[in-house]
């Protein structure tokens, strides 16, 4: 696989939520705007990002048998200080996150990328699988987050798109509508580009 | 008071056209086409070659299997073939052929038997055998092997299904009423054969007159009870018509005799007490000609081996029939062809119009639960059958698939016009077939 | 006799007759009572808002079916019809127009296509539209009217603030503010009994629905135990209409008898938990999705014994 | 005895995990097939949350509190609850073989479900006393169990539905889960 297929491969073909379907308790919970959408982007980002560099260093280092539990040590180290440095530099969308940051240790994409590449693959093919989940993690997140915004609420990134007549669906921001229109969206991919046989 | 069953569904009668009218003799075809398989168990092998002469009542094919019963000649000719021919059940089967001379010739040695109270158990078991008499509602199980039952077994009661409980039937209705006698004297035959001192006769109450003829029939005998029955579909199904007359659930995967009791049909009883009083063999029954597109329907004592071409063109069609059922509406089996022949237990011949055997395309199961109500058996025809369709044997095993007994009562009822008697039929040899290859 | 036009198919070879298509002719046929009171209780706009609901989705139907190129011919079934008057009868008179059709087509499309059409649809498809409504635009959905279109509170609103239950004469024939289809306690008896008779709904989930109710809240009292109106909780709201024809409904409702009665239970329970303690003062339409989620769960532990089964 | 009904309840119908915190969509998601598997998923959950909810009170309480460790509230959390399900599948193994082939192949997969660390912060972040906390951990699990066998009764059903393609799979057991979402809304305002 070249190296340019590590990094996109994330973005369109294995993208975590709409292929893979990982890690979806935060793009449910903080996808009601954009803005939370993209604050959970670059935190899971960010932590895959470093947790991919690290374990693939330590790869040789780190015993088969409790991989994963040191896995998880590491994984955790990042989360926590993403968690601190959000709290210091941006308290109200760390607020607003809530739980789901902290969550980003046990959030199934940053174990599966650590488990099944980074530990298997040199250091800068994991930075680049890593930024390519990210961005792609990322990118589904704004993608349904600016739609449950949009409709559900008229506006995005904060800004009203429709004036004040506009009477927002707020199924949509609600946490039903969190489920439905992920449901769609991935249906609509689904009819869009169908499975390669 | 009428007594019946859980579940069960309303069909239309239909039996307006035919239960007024009397049995007619018909007269035998010249050429009858006689299986040597009329009944549940093995094959018989012909005793006569093609080119022999064969009498009436004679003995032509027989078997030394357990379960079996002979056949005989219903009338006197000349063996022209014995070869494969379509039979009512649908697959292909060897028939001895015979060409009438007409002249209904009687083979030596056919002889009243003794009154049965000089007759022992052994005797009538080894008579009911010899007669070649079947279950004639429809079953054609060898009655002499109802008789004896396994070790352990012990029985109470010989019940008569007198229900018909099938739309356009008649036969049975016409039976109990004409040959009253007969019907009480043949239960007696099979009490006494089974060793039983209990007998009772269930007839659906839509039948009033033949349950008053037989009560008067049986009035004699303090041991024979005629019960009258809730019209319902399908009262007539064994282990229903042991649960209304009796109260007793024959348990899953169980016989009635397991609950003690025999279950014969009236017709069968007749048969019997016919061949007993003259010596005859089982070669002729009574079936019930009906259905939108015969021109002179009725009940009609016929010889067995009659094809049902001849009958059809002796009484005539008014109009194309869109089906032909060999057996009541309900369970019978759909004819590819007329040239099949009237079989010891063919009770009826419809030729149905395109109107009567309506057919419309399924759509999906909307869940109504309609053939959950209409369940004689109390299972969930809609999964079984969704399980059936899958292929996912094991579930619908679970859930009953093999306690059905194919009535037809849900796909009659199912207002999505699925076809759930089918695939459970299905659903039903599938796991068979699991069963057999492990 | 020319064999080949034999038809050989499996037995039986008769049929009752009915069909899906037939019975939801009837539930439309039971549901025009209703129907025809409220238009003539709250005038013209209850009609706009029937016939823009009916034809919404019967219209939302035909498409999604053309989009998802599938023949469109189940649209006959007449089932997306009673999707759609049950839905604009549960809407509040003098609702904005696109209002119903919205709710209409997320009934059929979220409700009812996504999984297959009819028979495979886990939830109430009328139900759906209504509660995506609810949650949607709660002002416009509670905007009570009573006739001639001024704003009024409902009856189950007016007794949880003071108590006051009103004139049950009133509430029995219909004279009350509330959804365009709910209002006539007496016009939908008439719809239920009338599919009772036709044998299309079965009589164990309206009757442990509405006794459950009844019960509890004659239980659950305003004074203590056993000191509740039955009577003005079985007549007021969206019961009736509920209990007769959105429970009963075949594809969301178990098939097994012990099952329907636990349904009816269940939804009793649910809708007086509501009633009493919830934020809402109406309970039906959430009580009868709820129950609709167990349906599977309900029919496969309450198969019972089979014949025969020791 | 209010304050535990309203957890109690609270937890269940009105914030369930699943269908309005999100919290255990993985395996509501992935172990949703049948329903024999939701029911074993969820009697493991039940067990495996409830005592999250103890040790992890003990070690914030007893630890964190005391040696002014909080930042490594996190790590130390999920360190606690890997312990607990190798100990407890450990101690299934040994004492009861018919539990541990029941509830076993779910045990591993409980490390990463989100509703066990989730409900440990929560409660922290509540101030949910030791009962409190207890009483919370087991009605999630409870509020998860309900959530996920009605689900997968559901999903068993629709084996039989002709759900179109694009939607087969994951996005159509997503639109089960928001109709799931939207009957619990009835509860709103409840307590």
């Amino acid at each position: 696989m070249s190296n340019l297929k590590v990094f996109t491969k994330g973005l369109i073909d294995e993208n975590p939520v709409f292929k893979l379907l990982l890690g979806m308790c935060p793009v449910l919970a903080v996808t009601t705007a954009a803005k939370n959408g993209l604050g959970m982007g670059l935190a899971a980002t960010a932590v895959l990002l470093a947790s991919n560099i690290i374990i693939s260093m330590l790869r040789k280092v780190i015993p088969a048998k409790i991989r994963i539990p040191a896995f998880i040590v590491v994984i955790a180290t990042f989360v926590t200080m993403v968690d601190l440095v959000m709290e210091a530099f941006v308290p109200d969308l760390h607020s607003v996150l809530g739980i789901f940051i902290p969550l980003i240790v046990v959030n199934c994409i940053i174990l599966q990328r650590a488990e099944s590449f980074a530990s298997k693959n040199s250091v800068f093919r994991s930075f680049l699988d890593g930024l390519g989940m990210g961005i792609g993690f990322t990118i589904a997140l704004m993608i349904l987050a600016s739609v449950r915004e949009i409709i559900g609420a008229g506006t995005w990134f904060g800004v009203s798109l429709f004036g004040a007549s506009y009477e927002p669906m707020r199924l949509l921001t609600s946490p039903p509508g969190a489920f439905i229109t992920l449901g769609l969206i991935i249906g609509l991919i689904n009819v869009l580009k169908p499975k390669k046989a | 008071m009428s007594r019946s069953f859980r579940g069960g569904v309303h069909p239309p009668h239909r039996k307006k056209s035919t239960e007024g009218l009397p049995i007619e003799h018909l007269a035998a075809p010249s050429v009858v086409v006689i299986p040597v398989q009329q009944h549940i168990g093995a094959p018989c092998e012909p005793l006569v070659a093609v080119g022999d002469r064969v009498l009436m009542g004679q003995k032509i094919a027989d078997c030394a299997a357990r379960v079996t019963a002979p056949v005989h000649s219903s009338v006197s000719g000349k063996v022209t073939a014995i070869e494969m021919r379509p039979h009512p059940n649908g697959r292909d089967t060897r028939a001895i052929i015979i060409e009438n001379d007409g002249l209904d010739e009687k083979v030596a040695g056919l002889t009243p038997c003794p009154d049965i109270d000089l007759m022992s158990r052994e005797e009538i078991i080894a008579a009911v055998r010899e007669f070649g008499i079947v279950g004639m509602g429809g079953g054609a199980f060898p009655t002499h092997v109802k008789l004896t039952p396994p070790e352990g077994v012990t029985l109470d009661t010989v019940l008569l299904n007198g229900a018909e409980c099938e739309p356009y039937l008649t036969c049975d209705h016409r039976v109990m009423l004409e040959w009253a006698d007969d019907v009480i004297y043949g239960l007696r035959c099979l009490m006494k054969g089974a060793g039983v001192e209990k007998g009772m006769i269930g007839v659906e109450v839509n039948k009033p007159d033949a349950i008053a003829t037989l009560q008067k029939a049986a009035e004699s005998y303090g041991n024979i009870s005629v019960v009258p029955l809730k019209v319902k579909y399908p009262q007539g199904a064994e282990l229903q018509l042991i649960d209304a007359c009796l109260g007793r659930k024959v348990p899953t995967g169980k016989l009635p005799l397991n609950v003690g009791v025999i279950v014969n049909n009236v017709h069968t009883a007749q048969a019997i007490a016919q061949s007993m009083k003259t010596g005859m063999p089982s070669v002729d029954r009574v079936i019930t000609l009906s259905g939108a597109c015969v021109e002179r329907p009725g009940n009609l004592l016929v010889r067995v081996g009659t094809l049902f071409s001849d009958i059809l063109k002796e009484r005539g069609q008014k109009c194309e029939p869109k089906k032909l059922v060999c057996g009541g509406p309900m369970m019978g089996l759909a004819m590819y062809t007329p040239e099949v022949p009237v079989c010891k237990c063919t009770s009826g011949i419809l030729a149905l119009s395109a109107e009567e055997a309506s057919y419309e395309e399924a759509m999906a199961c909307v869940r109504c639960g309609k053939c959950v109500d209409a369940c004689m058996m109390l299972l969930h025809p809609l999964f079984i059958s969704q399980y059936g369709e899958r292929g996912m044997w094991e579930r619908a095993e679970e859930i009953g698939a093999l306690d059905c007994r194919e009535c037809g009562a849900c796909s009659f009822i199912c207002p999505a016009r699925r076809q759930l008697t089918q695939t459970i039929r299905l659903a039903k040899s599938d796991i068979y077939a699991n069963r057999s290859k492990k | 006799m020319d064999t080949n036009k034999l038809t050989v198919s499996s037995s039986p070879h008769l049929h009752a007759g009915g069909s899906v298509r037939s019975a939801m002719l009837h539930v439309l046929l039971a549901l025009a009572p209703a129907t025809v009171f409220a238009v003539y209780y709250f005038g013209m706009t209850a009609l706009l808002t029937v016939i823009t609901g009916v034809v919404a989705a019967v219209a939302a139907e035909a498409f999604f079916l053309w989009v998802m190129k599938k023949p469109i011919t189940p649209v006959r079934d007449g089932s997306a019809a009673v999707t759609g008057l049950l839905l604009a009868l549960n809407l509040p008179a003098g609702i904005a127009l696109w209002l119903v059709a919205i709710g209409a087509g997320v009934a059929i499309g979220i409700g009812k296509l996504v999984f297959g059409g009819i028979g495979h649809n886990p939830f109430n498809p009328a139900l759906v539209g209504r509660a995506v409504l609810v949650i949607s635009w709660p002002a416009r959905m509670t905007a009570w009217m009573g006739p001639g279109l001024i704003s009024a509170a409902t009856p189950l609103a007016i007794y949880r603030d003071s108590g006051n239950a009103g004139s049950y004469r009133d509430l029995f024939f219909g004279f009350i503010p509330g959804s365009i289809g709910e209002v006539s306690a007496f016009l939908l008896l008439v719809g239920g009994l009338y599919l009772l008779y036709r044998q299309i709904i079965d009589w164990k989930i309206p009757v442990t629905y509405i006794g459950t109710v009844a019960f509890m809240m004659w239980l659950l009292g305003p004074e203590g135990w056993f000191t509740g109106d039955p009577l003005f909780h079985v007549l007021s709201g969206g019961l009736m209409l509920g209990a007769f024809f959105m429970a009963t409904d075949w594809t969301t409702s178990p098939v097994t008898k012990t099952g329907r009665i636990i349904m009816g239970v269940g939804c009793g329970l649910i809708t007086a938990v509501i009633r009493l303690y919830g934020g809402m003062v109406e309970g039906v339409s959430f009580a009868i999705l709820l129950m609709n989620a167990f349906t599977p769960l309900i029919d496969r532990y309450t198969m019972g014994r089979r014949f025969g089964a020791r | 005895m209010n304050t535990y009904f309203v957890i109690f309840f609270g937890a269940i119908l009105i914030n369930n995990f699943v269908l309005t915190r999100f919290l255990g969509i993985c395996p509501f998601l992935g172990v949703s097939k049948k329903v024999e598997t939701a029911i074993g998923m969820s009697l493991a959950v039940m067990f495996v949350m409830t005592v999250a909810s103890v040790a992890t009170w003990a070690v914030q309480e007893y630890i964190l509190l005391n040696y002014d460790l909080l930042y490594l509230r996190t790590i130390a959390f999920i360190l606690v609850i890997a312990v607990l399900v190798q100990f407890v599948e450990m101690v299934i193994q040994k004492t009861s073989p018919t539990l541990y082939q029941a509830l076993g192949v779910y045990l591993p997969l409980i490390t990463t479900n989100c509703a066990v660390l989730g409900v440990t912060i929560i409660n922290m972040n509540e101030g949910y006393t030791l009962m409190q906390s207890t009483v919370h951990g087991f009605a999630a699990a409870v509020g998860f169990g309900l959530a996920i066998v009605v689900f997968a009764g559901i999903r068993e059903r629709l084996e039989f539905a002709d759900v179109p393609p694009a939607l087969q799979g994951f996005p159509i057991a997503l639109i089960i889960g928001g109709l799931m979402s939207i009957s619990f809304f009835g509860f709103q305002g409840l307590l």
